[in-house]
């Protein structure tokens, strides 16, 4: 009578169909690493004064912006979503910064202010696009130029950069001993914090849910929403920071500051292996995706290549990496469809 | 690109070489733009009477946070001297104080950033010489009555705030019947300046002429002036270069207009980079140095070089340059 | 009822198929052998391969190996438009409409009538879609936006599709997973005078009465390969059950006796105009209680806004004697809610997950320890479900989206199970899947209902609902009509209460 | 049951009140009272006859790559890359001039429009046969070309005299009273317009915007349809290219530098849905008209030019916030209608 049971004998599930090192090796992030490892050595080797220190602190001071974005980036793009207003949101908290300073108000009380700045900026983004239900691609279409908008309005003709020396240093110091510059102290917490929100948290799971389906994400106890008004905060906030930096680092506060920058920060994620259309990426990947970017410009730029042709090979890198990927995966596909064929011929080998 | 044979190979050394030639980088507000491609080939001439190594980089856009990754890759590789052409006085300050102190000799022409970040500055002509020679050319164009405007370059430039503000108090002084409506800005952009002029005639239909102290700005002005119905009604000068105004002033869109010339500004800024990388000179008031076939020159207070008086292009004398 | 043809060649014949992905052998050896004028029946179990043989006659796979035959040519189509160009049209198992195109254009896309310059023919098309609605007897607004259809409506327009390509080859992929009796009906009469008019049609179904009473040939399929083709007169249902899953089953898995304790969820009062008004109702530990009714009638809203993912606007949901917040499934699934959707591809399942993160992902925070998670220890949970499910797949790690509907049903059960629910609503639990495996859900909601869990089961299939529940409540228009006891429920009563003025369906 | 109500209505009447509700009237009148206000500040913004020649010439290059653009976006994909596409034809087109005096100019019209063809046809190849997603391919075709025309300008530049006078003079021309740029354009509008509404290949765009799978399901030919929308792009923007150069006469490296979002904009702004399957090629070229026509009146109005961009990102959003409302509405009355005849 009972259904199915014919001394169901234990099944043992294999949990992955493939072996470690292949699911550690042969992945996106990991190819990232490893042409970023083989620029280094190449650079190394054929450029003049790569390996001095300069290099590393330059590189490390000039991409820190990108780097510090392109996390709430990785996150946001994870749940299909895109934010292509943080470049505006960047030269807003710069022009905030500045006019702070410019009224008289201590340096760290405009610094936070900015990053305030940046929060409801996010937010406001977040709103749009999860209270209001619109897509995030228009929306920040949208708050690009408002945001920006708003930065050139406040501003004007002018920039300011009388910004107290302490803190203009602060920006472009090493850390002691070190090549290292100190922003990358902060980009090395908030990393960390990004990476174990991502990969290690249940927050971080639902992340990847909600970028493949956020129904179904929703009918599992996610609020789809909430999570990614929150995105928008985080991204909106560390554009904020970076925005601060990017002040002081430069000590010039202007509305057109780092304009443009959205796209480089979104060409560097995308190459670092995160699906645009949501649901896949790693921030290792992301992260190893910018310093390639970075590292590539820098070495160029030494061995006396010009703007342009670093821009063409940004750009063929990115066509490539996704090219690549799906031209691989076209490739498994016709082994396992020739495979399928010669099973086909002779029948009563299968399962 | 510009930048011919740029094998950079020397340089190890910063400063100092046993030989008199230096290797010297040229750095332009950016690239594309035939003011910064005449100086630069002036630049380019004179390193090679100086038997050094020339090379020209730049940004695509004129924004000064991307000049400074030029400005640190100079330095990175040890070049004995930079020119620059500063976007903004403040945002490339420390960069080039980081150059600096690995060895470059700092020379900013055309556009000059704060004394402190640079060793000498190569002046085109003083801001007062440039004002003053605007403001007579406008007024003189429009019979010192009715409203003006002035088209600059970007909001930041230097160079362009010092001169309007200049030519602002020099009409409030002199000019009490010219009215100046408007400084608009076309971002040394030539699609934004056309643009730009469009709208200041159409906002002031009033308007009696246009001042564009920037070559970018006055060719597009003469451009849309030249097929519009206020052709010879509404004045245009400003600061252009021969080559691009040519049509326009033998149309009669433009009666005259004013400029150095660029070239010799960049054959002056070489020689003066190549004697600050060579210790020939150290910056100092008072230091004199040759510049080849423009002769002697002397660097006064604030560490300027001083390349002469604007000079006045018509009708008349177009014909005798090509640049 | 069918003129005898088997000896003229057929039109369309498949043998000894194969088609694989990756590692999964979808079908080992597919054959099937249609002819002029007949109606065939292709029935087997969940994942037996007959959508992938449906794609391969529809030019979507194009097969590893194998013959096919179209009125005895051999045929290979890369395409699509090539089965469309040779006459064969296909309703595929999920309606695909275009939702911002109008119904008209919806039907003749691609092949649209065209005049002059090839401009399309508006007028032209139109009035062939409203002559194809009168025949099929329903009467949708061709101008409008298929956005927003009923999934029947959306169906009805596949069928119109199918119909304005005057195929000779019909296929139709379980056309009646989500129609009515009204419905069903309409789409029989349309398919019968299609046979009459002597082309070749093939339905697939879950649903043996309906096999029994529309087809005149049977062909069934397990495990990717043919297993006997045979007039329908010359068989039962036990027959087919056996064929299908290789022994012999019941459909239905008896319910095991549980002692009913106190009450855990009541609902009271919900309402959402338009949608559903003052339902109340409560479940006990241990019942199973069967919502019923016809499809549409409003109980999936009524699971999804207890369960907090849909609005309401009025009455109270109680777990445990505690009142449930509006709209927080979390606050729901805390509180020991579960909620098993009618949709698996859509709400049930993130296709593109392992399965092993499919099932932990409703207790991942459960999972968390100090806030972060480890795979390994969602690998373990995962296993402990995957197994006492019988979920049959090779690797933990492999997409859930290329498991069959049956198994991909047992892991968004596993999901919920998972979470130690204290009151389990399943919509639909056995929609589309295959007996043995309906078989097996039974027993599972038996068995669970024995541990003291409440179970509230909404199903359109009434012996499932007589078969399994305590109690009964029906649904009509989004309105409780009826609610019985399981003695009382006898098949008439329910029908009356969930029809009312209508016929009864089915 | 399967029922839903066809209310009968004049079909002139139906027409009547799809026109009035549709969202390109609404573009339409908000251009009105844009031009209206400025020309109340200021008469010249329309009755000079610079104003008006302006008032019709300055959105013509825009609205040429919004109608390409917006053919694209419809298919569910996006062609960030036009801005470089008009940077590199507009300066092909003053090099042809320099290199072939005498050339006629046709012949660089046909070059322009051929070079954005091949270089759509490479953003098209990459996404319809690689399956890549359009905003990837694109962004890096945005780099490669933009990267391609600065190597290939260097700090050279194209002036205004290298170009014939007659090919400069269609910047400016006008036939009874109106552009011919503007013509040009108004000419590949409403042929576009019809091509999209009439033909089954402009239906079949639509299709694959709504649901590309289903698309393939029905046996459309996706690949080649996303291919020739992308191809269209191209050859929108080289044609672009080729009027900018004829408009604004001097052609630097960075010619067209930013268009790209400014076209998403103005499509968006058109109603042409970010994801595909809505829209029309009347609303991008009506949102394109407005932007830039925006641009222009706010200075008049008073408002600092600063602040324009500020207004225009206003503008983007208030538009899909007004999409958004319209769409709920009708998905609701949709759902409406069939409650209301079960
Ligand atoms: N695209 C695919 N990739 C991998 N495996 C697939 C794919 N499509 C189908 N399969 C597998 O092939 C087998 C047959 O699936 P198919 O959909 O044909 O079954 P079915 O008989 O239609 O089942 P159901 O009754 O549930 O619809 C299943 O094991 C399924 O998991
Ligand atoms: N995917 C869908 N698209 C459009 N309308 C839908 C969809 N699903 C359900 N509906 C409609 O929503 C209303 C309520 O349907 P619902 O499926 O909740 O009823 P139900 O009683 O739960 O039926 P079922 O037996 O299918 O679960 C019906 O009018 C139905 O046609
Ligand atoms: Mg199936
Ligand atoms: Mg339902």
């Amino acid at each position: 009578m009972t259904a199915t049971t014919e001394a169901a004998a234990p099944r043992t599930y294999a949990a992955h169909a493939q072996p470690l090192w292949r699911r550690v090796l042969v992945t996106r992030e990991a190819s990232i690493i490893g042409l970023l490892l083989a620029v280094i050595a190449v650079a190394m080797a054929t450029v003049p004064n790569f390996d001095s220190p300069l290099t590393v602190t330059y590189l490390l001071r000039e991409t820190a912006p990108i780097l510090l974005i392109a996390l709430p980036m990785t996150l946001i793009i994870i749940t299909a979503e895109i934010d292509l207003s943080v470049a505006s949101v960047l030269g807003l908290a710069s022009v905030v910064t500045g006019l702070g300073v410019q009224a008289g108000w201590p340096l760290p009380v405009a610094m936070v202010v900015a990053v305030l700045v940046g929060a409801t900026a996010g937010a406001i983004n977040g709103a749009l696009v999860t209270v209001v239900g619109l897509p995030s691609l228009a929306v920040t279409i949208g708050t690009l130029a408002l945001f920006r908008g708003i930065a050139v309005g406040l501003l004007g003709t002018t920039a300011i950069s009388d910004f107290p020396e302490t803190w203009t240093d602060l920006a472009r110091t090493n850390i002691p001993g070190t090549p290292v510059p100190v922003v990358i102290i902060a980009f090395a917490v908030l990393a960390l914090g990004f990476a174990v929100l991502l990969h290690f948290t249940p927050f971080g799971r639902s992340l990847y849910a909600i970028g493949l389906n956020k129904e179904a994400a929703a009918f599992s106890g996610i609020d789809v929403g909430r999570s990614k008004f929150w995105l928008f905060v985080m991204s909106g906030t560390v554009a904020g920071f970076a925005g601060v930096y990017f002040t002081l680092l430069y000590n010039n506060a202007r509305g057109d500051n780092a304009i443009g920058m959205e796209l480089q920060i979104i060409a560097a994620v995308l190459l670092g292996g995160v699906s645009i259309f949501g649901g896949r990426g790693a921030l290792h990947g992301v992260i190893a995706g910018v310093l390639l970017i970075g590292t590539l410009g820098s070495a160029l730029r030494l061995a006396g290549v010009t703007s342009d042709i670093i821009n063409v090979l940004t750009g063929l890198l990115l066509v490539l990496s996704v090219v690549s990927a799906s031209a691989l995966s076209w490739v498994h596909q016709r082994r396992v469809a020739a495979l399928g064929r010669r099973r086909g011929r002779s029948p009563g080998t299968s399962s | 690109s510009g930048g011919d044979d740029a094998g950079s190979d020397g340089g190890d050394a910063g400063g100092g070489g046993s030989e008199e030639a230096a290797s010297i980088t040229f750095l332009p507000k950016s690239l594309g733009n035939p003011y910064f491609d005449t100086s630069n080939a002036g630049g380019a001439d004179a390193v090679e009477e100086l038997g050094g190594t020339f090379e020209e980089v730049g940004p695509s856009e004129a924004s000064p946070t991307s000049q400074v990754s030029f400005i640190e890759t100079a330095a990175q590789q040890g070049v004995d001297a930079l020119v620059v052409s500063a976007n903004d006085p403040e945002a490339i300050c420390d960069a080039l104080n980081e150059a600096r102190d690995v060895g470059v000799a700092v020379v900013t022409f055309d556009s000059d950033t704060n004394p402190e970040c640079r060793d000498l500055f190569v002046n085109q002509a003083t801001a007062e010489g440039i004002a003053q020679a605007q403001v007579d050319l406008i007024t003189e164009q429009i019979d010192d009555s009715g409203q003006i405007a002035i088209l600059s370059a970007s909001a930041n430039a230097t160079n362009q705030n010092a001169w309007i503000e200049l030519m602002e108090a020099e009409l409030d002084a002199n000019h009490p019947d010219v009215e100046l409506v408007e400084v608009a800005y076309g971002d040394d952009d030539d699609q934004t300046s056309f643009d730009k002029t469009a709208a200041l005639l159409q906002t002031y239909p009033e308007l009696e002429g246009i001042v564009s102290p920037t070559t970018v700005g006055i060719a597009a002005a003469a451009r849309y002036l030249s097929t519009s119905e206020y052709q010879g009604e509404v004045a245009l000068t400003g600061l252009g270069t021969p080559n691009q105004m040519r049509e326009y002033v033998e149309d009669g869109t433009v009666e005259a207009f004013a400029l150095w010339n660029p070239a010799d500004l960049g054959y002056l800024s070489a020689y003066a980079a190549n004697a600050l990388a060579t210790g020939e000179i150290s910056g100092e008031a008072g230091d004199t140095f040759e510049a080849g076939e423009l002769g002697s020159y002397e660097v006064d207070e604030e560490g300027t070089v001083l390349l002469g008086d604007p000079f006045v292009f018509d009708a008349d004398n177009i014909g005798d340059f090509d640049f | 009822m069918q003129s005898d043809t088997t000896s003229a060649t057929p039109a369309l014949e498949l043998s000894r198929v194969v088609k694989s992905f990756g590692a999964v052998v979808a079908l080992r050896s597919g054959s099937l052998r249609l002819h002029d004028g007949s109606i065939h029946a292709l029935i087997g179990e969940n994942g037996a391969g007959k959508s992938t043989l449906v794609k391969i006659i529809a030019g979507l796979y194009r097969r590893d190996g194998g013959e096919f035959r179209l009125r005895g040519e051999e045929v290979d189509f890369h395409s699509t438009a090539q089965s469309k160009a040779n006459g064969i049209a296909v309703i595929y198992q999920e309606p695909t409409l275009f939702p911002d195109l109008s119904v008209v254009e919806n039907i003749f896309m691609g092949r649209q009538p065209t005049g002059r310059l090839g401009r399309i023919d508006r007028a032209a098309m139109r009035a062939e879609a409203t002559e194809i609605f009168d025949r099929l007897g329903v009467s949708i607004d061709p101008d409008r936006p298929t956005d927003g259809l009923s999934i029947a409506d959306q169906q009805i327009i596949e069928i119109a599709k199918a119909i304005s390509l005057d195929a000779s080859v019909l296929v139709m992929d379980e056309p009646t997973a989500a129609l009515s009796g009204v419905e069903v009906d309409r789409l029989f009469s349309v398919a019968r005078s299609l046979r009459d008019e002597g082309r070749a049609l093939v339905f697939i179904s879950h649903r043996f009465d309906e096999v029994f009473d529309l087809c005149d040939t049977v062909t069934v399929m397990r495990d990717g390969a043919h297993v006997d083709t045979m007039p329908i007169a010359e068989t039962t249902v036990d027959d087919m059950v056996r064929m299908m899953v290789g022994r012999d089953v019941t459909e239905m898995f008896p319910k095991l006796p549980a002692e009913i304790g106190e009450e855990v969820l009541a609902v009271d009062g919900l309402t959402q105009p338009g949608v559903f008004h003052d339902v109340s109702f409560t479940v006990h530990a241990g019942e199973i209680v069967g919502l019923a009714g016809l499809v549409g009638a409003g109980r999936s809203e009524v699971a999804r806004a207890v369960f907090g993912v849909d609005p309401y606007r009025e009455g109270t949901v109680h777990v445990g004697g505690a009142p449930l917040p509006k709209g927080r499934p979390r606050a729901a699934m805390a509180r020991g809610l579960a909620l098993v959707p009618e949709d698996r591809r859509r709400q049930g399942l993130v296709l593109d997950l392992p399965v092993t993160r499919n099932i932990t992902l409703a207790v991942r925070d459960r999972l968390a320890r100090f806030g972060l998670i480890w795979g390994s220890r969602e690998n373990e949970s995962a296993r402990v479900w995957a197994s006492r499910l019988e979920v049959k797949t090779a690797a933990l790690d492999t997409e859930s989206g290329t498991l069959s509907g049956g198994n991909q049903q047992k892991v968004v059960l596993g999901k919920w199970l998972a979470t130690d629910p204290k009151v389990l609503i399943v919509d639909e639990p056995t929609r589309g899947i295959d007996v043995g495996t309906k078989a097996e859900v039974h027993r599972l909601l038996s068995q669970l209902a024995q541990q003291g869990i409440a179970i509230l089961m909404i199903s359109s299939e009434l012996p499932e609902v007589l078969g399994m529940a305590d109690r009964v409540l029906v649904m009509r228009e989004g309105r409780l009509t009826g609610e019985f006891k399981r003695e009382q429920a006898t098949p008439e009563a329910v029908m009356l209460a969930a029809t009312a003025d209508e016929e009864p369906a089915r | 049951m399967t029922t839903t109500a066809t209310t009968p209505t004049h079909p002139v009447l139906a027409g009547l009140g799809r026109l009035i509700r549709a969202r390109e009237t609404g573009i339409a009148i908000a251009i009105v009272a844009v031009v209206t206000l400025a020309t109340v500040l200021n008469p010249s913004f329309l009755f000079s006859n610079d104003g008006f020649r302006d008032l019709l010439l300055t959105p013509s290059l825009l609205m040429v790559v919004a109608i390409g653009q917006a053919i694209v976006i419809i298919t569910r994909n996006v062609d960030l890359s036009v801005g470089s596409v008009v940077g590199l034809t507009a300066y092909l087109t003053g090099t042809l001039f320099v290199q072939v005096p005498g050339l006629p100019i046709v012949v660089v019209f046909v070059a322009g429009i051929a070079l954005g063809a091949v270089l759509g046809l490479i953003n098209g190849a990459l996404v319809a046969f690689a399956k890549v997603p359009a905003l990837v391919i694109t962004l890096g075709t945005m780099y490669i070309y933009r990267g391609i025309n600065v190597a290939w300008t260097g700090s050279d530049r194209i002036n205004a005299s290298d170009m014939p006078a007659a090919f400069r003079g269609l910047g400016t021309d006008t036939v009874l009273g109106l552009p011919v740029l503007t013509l040009l354009a108004v000419v590949v509008l409403v042929y576009a317009a019809w091509h999209l509404r009439n033909l089954r290949s402009g239906r079949e765009l639509y299709a694959i915007g709504s649901d590309p799978a289903a698309a393939q399901l029905y046996g459309l030919r996706v690949t080649r349809r996303i291919l020739a929308a992308f191809v269209v792009s191209g050859s929108a923007a080289g044609l672009a290219g080729v009027l900018y150069a004829a408009r604004y006469g001097t052609v630097s490296s960075n010619a067209g530098f930013g268009w790209e979002l400014e076209a998403i904009g103005a499509a968006v702004i058109g109603g042409v849905a970010i994801f595909g399957g809505v829209g029309t090629v009347w609303g991008a070229a009506l949102g394109a008209f407005l932007l830039l026509t925006i641009n222009r009146a706010l200075p008049i109005i008073g408002v600092d030019d600063f602040w324009q961009r500020a207004v225009v990102g206003v503008l983007i959003i208030g538009a899909i916030v007004l999409d958004r409302i319209a769409a709920q509405r009708q998905h609701r009355r949709l759902v409406a209608q069939r409650e209301e005849t079960r």
